[in-house]
């Protein structure tokens, strides 16, 4: 099996090419998906523009403890990520896959936490198109917040949990060995899209739930 | 055309990608990128006629100013049709998928594109795209119009926009993965010797069209999705009852959508970049302006969408930057007509069908290209917004423009991909019947548009009848155009002569290998030592 | 050919709409400045194009082309100079789009409301119409046009004017009428089913054929129908006009600076007083508590409208606001309008005719 | 690929997570507009820091630069156009009302 991966495609010169294109159609993968992202940033850009106050006001209806909590947990988990090239780099296999399995537990607690605060706004009417209570002041603006809250995590999460399957897949080829120092492009590039996630979580953290929290 | 090479081929058909493999299997998982592009030519061809029916029955019905061929409900949802069919399934995608996929490996010199396996991948999606858009047809179609403007799209139309949606959305990751790919491909596998500044045109702009693709779809993808969102959930993101504004849907919409446009013409853009020397015999006149212009092009792309919102309601002062910058994107378009007109200068000229298709292009380019100034100068943008002034500015880009390119791409590397001639005389015929039923049908349009007549108007005022009825004319003429070719090229696939590797006696890496190509392009990776379109001339005397 | 010709007489063919407006005549020439320019660039490289392919056609099969050179003078020059021109024609536009945008001061007001599939017409004096819209020859008229349901477009091919209706917010355009007749009035942004069923016309007329207009069937005024609202709405309960009210004093706000809760401060037109009565709590005057109840729902755009023109008329004073106990309160102030005074003498209310918003003065 | 030592990993993280501390921390001073801008400036440092370390741009291409390079361009034209017309629209009264 690990033979067979030795070898370039039929349209690439060597396996450098072949590396190279990988990392180059992955980095231009993650542009694609900034970009989508971007258009959720820009919609929170011109609506907290909008509706200054009345963002400031629902921000504080987020749990920020939790908030900060998972943003450290997926720094964590990335650090995991980083170990596992690391590892397949320097074939220490251990590492590789204590960095891959440690990426999944944080992730998953990530994603536990992050359904905890869902559920919390469910039940206080916060969940626009399930639950949403419009008789409070400026629910209008309250609205748009959570929407974008939703919209904005839930793309998020969705991203993370295609993540945490993907390492997953990973994870079973690097227990069945497939990947050396010569041929680690799977990892490298699951690493790459792992990174990109938390990025985005750390730009939606403040965003989201550090508006005018002193007040 | 090479005649003597057909006398001396022998019998047996040597192996090529058409007959190396066998059974259906092979087509369907096959990731040689030269049936691929077969795979998209039939399904995009498809959905080509698919949205040609719905245009026809739109011009019938506005043969007379009452409504009376269709119901208005119906009315708008062939107008929705034509329109998403066409952009999103046939325009966008043409070029670069079918020519771009054929010819763009073996234009610089590759086995394959970087990863044949995602071409597959992205055939499939626009399949699944497609699926989507016959099913929301199947399940009583679409009235929103193909720019799915909220709240119209999100509170108050009935009718099947999630689906219509849907198909948009998928095939938009099938061109994001294509995009992907020939970026990929043009950095990593060319020929060695190969440098940019001996790329052929046709590479350029399919770089820069990927670029387009890669860098704006997703906008796209997130504004639907948020439409989709509100629609389903009832909640408020562009619905203005709920807090949200519509005009930022527009502008995430057209941040794509207006790209999308160069999408659409810059590979016509090549595809005539290529033609034109080749039947002029000449390099072409300033390749570095042209090459450099194709950045150009798609770079203010992407800084004008604001001209589709001057008075939507966006700020005076972003409608002023948005103009002015409106303005710029047209220079370099000018830049490449002047030079495809220079090149001309001292050629020797040959009227091949492709050569027809684009002189055809330059002449309704520029008409389109010049409409354009009036729409992007704000006072005159004022009156003929949304009307037919807008309708016929946009066919004469993408159809004059980018459907005649299409057709000249086709016509010119028919020889390779099919190894056969197709028969001169009826592609001249079909040439000159599209030229004439496409300027009938959209001319006057023009003078409808400044008359006042606005868009997607299914009954109209009867001054406007006599100009209506010739537009119909013209597109019953043009309809016969576009038939004719399909049938004189599955005739010329079957019986046409053997072509030879080179029947026009063009430069470029694609005319040295044998037609059709045998399956992995080239036996030796060639070597580049020479510029593009690097023909022979003779001293001029004078 | 004959036939064709023979509907160009019948169907009395035309090429361009009627120019009936001031800016359309200006919009014309910016028009046909580029039509001939861009006409004669055209023929310019088409006639290159048929030259060079007939000179330069190949007349053995094996024929080479000439040798040439790059000319990167040539090449700068056309990249230039263009860029040149389209400066000028973008100065050119922008000019006469900033003054679409921006009504003379002077302009009579007429309100309309866009929705799914009809144009409403209020005029201030309290004349009302569908899908017709009056206005006198030679005076400025600005229109304020909110839509009820999904994005319009209110668009008068002859006026040379386009504007699309949004949802949630009142847009202005003006225009002023060099031609009596009926013209065209379209929505041209897609709109639903009947789109091409909204249309109407605009009729201009004499300034004294129009005023009769409006003083025939009158209903009263746009500013007495929005007091009986005030009333029937009981928005005097709190809005008495006392210094102890619950809610602020509207006497003379319209047009004036607002402090607003946090220090900020806005102008009190049309949109800042529909927010307030749609949305109350979005901006709370300094000094006031959030207690005034949204009337989402209960008024339509119409309606709002009504409101608005009743505040407009407001002067500074209290004795305008209708008192709660007396429910057949006197009779408003009608916005002022020379025309109307002018004409309508017996619809103005008990009060002085100082009472007319003076902007809205001749 | 150059391989980067597992130190420089646990000091990269390590500072984000310091970061992440800060970020909360200056969000509960008063500091006017100037919260805003100082939250996105700190996230923008740990973002680089990812992409510099953790994804190991500081040691690849000149291409993949050019491609970050164009996703941050790209993303600033859609924000900067897109505000040019909200941040600008005062005259046109267009507050959102409803």
């Amino acid at each position: 099996m690990q033979k067979a991966e030795q070898f370039p495609e039929l349209q690439y010169r060597d396996l450098d090419q072949q590396r190279e294109a990988a990392e180059l159609g992955m980095w231009i993968f993650l542009t694609t998906e900034l970009l989508l992202f971007g258009g959720l940033f820009i919609s929170y850009a011109v609506y907290r523009h909008t509706y200054p106050e009345v963002f400031a006001e629902a921000s504080r209806h987020l749990d920020t403890v939790i908030g900060t909590v998972n943003t450290g947990i997926l720094i964590i988990s990335s650090l995991g990520m980083a170990l596992a090239v690391y590892g397949a780099q320097t074939a220490k296999r251990k590492r590789l896959l204590f960095g891959l399995i440690a990426a999944i537990v944080f992730g998953t607690a990530f994603m536990v936490l992050k359904g905890i605060e869902y559920y919390h706004h469910y039940l206080n009417a916060e969940f626009p198109g399930l639950r949403f209570d419009y008789s409070v002041p400026d629910a209008k603006g309250k609205q748009v917040f959570f929407f974008l809250y939703f919209a904005m995590t839930g793309l998020h999460a969705i991203h993370l949990t295609i993540g945490i399957v993907l390492v997953c897949i990973i994870l079973y080829l690097a227990y069945r060995r497939r990947f050396s120092p010569d041929y680690y492009t799977p990892v490298e590039n699951a690493v790459l899209y792992w990174h990109f996630v938390d990025i985005i979580w750390i730009f939606l953290f403040p965003l989201l739930y550090l508006i005018d929290v002193h007040k | 055309m090479n005649s003597e090479i057909t006398l001396e081929r022998p019998e047996i058909e040597p192996i090529n990608y058409l007959n190396a493999r066998h059974g259906i299997a092979s087509w369907l998982l096959t990731t040689d990128h030269k049936r691929i592009a077969l795979l998209y030519m039939i399904s995009l061809t498809l959905m080509f006629f698919v949205g040609g029916f719905f245009a026809i029955l739109i011009r019938l019905e506005l043969l007379t100013p009452q409504g009376d061929l269709v119901t208005a409900d119906t009315y708008n949802k062939l107008f929705t049709l034509h329109g998403l069919v066409m952009v999103f399934f046939f325009l966008i995608p043409s070029v670069p998928t079918v020519l771009g996929n054929f010819i763009l490996p073996l234009m610089i010199g590759a086995k394959d594109l970087a990863f044949p396996r995602l071409n597959l991948l992205s055939w499939y999606l626009y399949l699944l795209g497609s699926a989507f858009i016959i099913w929301c047809l199947a399940t009583g179609g679409l009235d929103t119009g193909w720019t799915f403007y909220a709240p119209l799209s999100t509170a108050f139309s009935n009718t099947q926009v999630i689906k219509g949606i849907t198909g948009v959305f998928i095939v938009g990751f099938s061109s994001i993965l294509t995009g992907l790919n020939f970026i990929t491909t043009i950095h990593k596998l060319r020929a060695p010797g190969l440098t940019w500044f001996r790329l052929p045109l046709f590479v350029w702009t399919i770089y820069a069209t990927s670029m387009i693709q890669v860098l704006g779809t997703p906008v796209l993808a997130i504004s639907l999705t948020l439409i989709a969102v509100e629609r389903v959930f009832r909640v408020g993101i562009f619905d203005p009852t709920l807090g949200g504004d519509p005009i930022l849907f527009q502008h995430l919409f057209w941040f794509y959508s207006h790209p999308a446009v160069y999408i659409m013409i810059l590979p016509g853009m090549g595809v005539v970049s290529e033609v034109i020397p080749t039947f002029a015999r000449r390099p072409i006149f300033g390749y570095n302006f042209v090459a450099y212009s194709t950045f150009g092009i798609a770079f203010f792309s992407f800084l004008v969408w604001g001209h589709h919102m001057f008075v939507a309601g966006e700020s005076m002062y972003a409608a002023m930057a948005f103009s002015v910058l409106s303005f710029a994107v047209a220079v370099p378009s000018a830049i490449k007509v002047f030079n495809w007109t220079a090149t001309l200068y001292k050629g020797s000229i040959s009227y091949d069908t492709p050569m027809l298709y684009s002189l055809g292009f330059i002449g309704l380019f520029t008409i389109g290209g010049m409409t354009g100034l009036f729409i992007a100068s704000l006072g005159v943008n004022v009156h003929v917004h949304d009307t037919y002034f807008i309708i016929a500015h946009f066919h004469y880009i993408m159809v004059g423009g980018m459907v005649m390119a299409y057709f000249s791409g086709l016509h010119y590397w028919f020889p390779k991909i099919s190894g056969r001639l197709y028969p001169e005389g009826w592609a001249k015929l079909a040439a000159l019947i599209v030229f004439v039923g496409f300027n009938l049908t959209f001319f006057p349009q023009f003078v409808l548009g400044y008359m006042g007549m606005p868009r997607r108007y299914y009954a109209y005022p009867p001054e406007f009848q006599v100009l209506n009825v010739l537009s119909t004319a013209g597109a019953s003429i043009l309809g016969v155009g576009y038939i004719l070719p399909l049938i004189y090229m599955i005739w010329a696939w079957k019986f046409g002569p053997k072509a030879g590797n080179n029947p026009w006696g063009a430069t470029g890496l694609e005319w040295t290998t044998p037609s059709p190509p045998p399956e992995f392009n080239f036996d030796i990776t060639p070597v580049v030592t020479e510029p593009p379109y690097n023909y022979p001339t003779v001293d001029d005397d004078e | 050919m004959i036939k064709v010709a023979g509907m160009l007489l019948l169907l009395d063919f035309q090429l361009l709409p009627p120019t009936a407006s001031s800016e359309a005549a200006k919009l014309d020439s910016l028009f046909f400045f580029l039509v001939a320019l861009c006409g004669t660039v055209a023929t310019l490289i088409i006639i290159f194009i048929l030259y060079f392919v007939v000179k330069y056609r190949r007349r053995t099969p094996d024929q080479l082309a000439l040798s040439g050179r790059s000319y990167r003078t040539l090449e700068l020059a056309w990249t230039l100079i263009p860029f040149a021109i389209f400066l000028f024609i973008f100065y050119w536009g922008a000019k006469l789009y900033f003054n679409l945008m921006t009504p003379p001061e002077d302009a009579i007001e007429i309100n309309m409301v866009g929705r799914q599939w009809m144009w409403k017409v209020q005029h201030p004096e309290g004349q009302r119409e569908i899908n017709t819209l009056h206005v006198p020859l030679g005076r400025p008229v600005k229109l304020a046009i909110a839509s009820q349901d999904v994005i319009h477009s209110f668009f008068v091919p002859a006026f040379r004017i386009h504007l699309d209706v949004v949802p949630g917010r009142y847009r202005t355009i003006w225009f002023k009428a060099t031609e009596t007749g009926t013209f065209h009035l379209f929505c041209s942004q897609y709109c639903g089913t009947q789109h091409s069923g909204m249309k109407g016309d605009v009729v201009v007329m004499e300034p004294e054929e129009y005023a009769r207009w409006l003083n025939s069937g009158s209903e009263g005024s746009a500013a007495s129908e929005g007091q009986k609202l005030f009333r029937q709405l009981s928005c005097n309960t709190c809005h008495t006009g006392d210094s102890t009210a619950r809610a602020p004093f509207l006497g003379g706000l319209y047009g004036k600076q607002v402090n607003l809760q946090g220090g900020d401060t806005l102008l009190a037109d049309d949109n800042y007083i529909r927010q307030s009565i749609v949305d109350p709590e979005a901006r709370i005057v300094a000094g006031y508590k959030p207690i005034m109840p949204t009337f989402k729902g209960q008024v339509d755009e119409e309606q709002i409208m009504l409101l608005i023109s009743f505040i407009r008329s407001l002067k500074e004073g209290r004795e305008q606001i209708p008192p709660v106990s007396d429910p057949a309160g006197p009779q408003p102030s009608p916005v002022g309008d020379a025309i109307r005074q002018s004409e309508t003498n017996a619809n103005a209310g008990n009060q002085p005719r100082t009472n007319a918003n003076s902007t809205d003065q001749e | 690929m150059k391989v980067i030592s597992e130190t420089t990993y646990y000091i990269i993280c390590g500072s984000l997570l310091v970061f992440t501390v800060l970020t909360y921390l200056a969000a509960l001073v008063d500091l006017g507009e100037w919260n805003l801008v100082v939250a996105l400036i700190i996230a923008a440092v740990k973002g680089s820091l990812i992409i510099l370390f953790f994804m190991h741009a500081r040691y690849s291409s000149h291409l993949t630069w050019m491609v970050i390079g164009a996703a941050l361009l790209w993303l600033g034209i859609l924000f900067s156009l897109t505000l040019s017309d909200y941040l600008t629209r005062i005259p046109f009264a267009s507050v959102l009302i409803f």
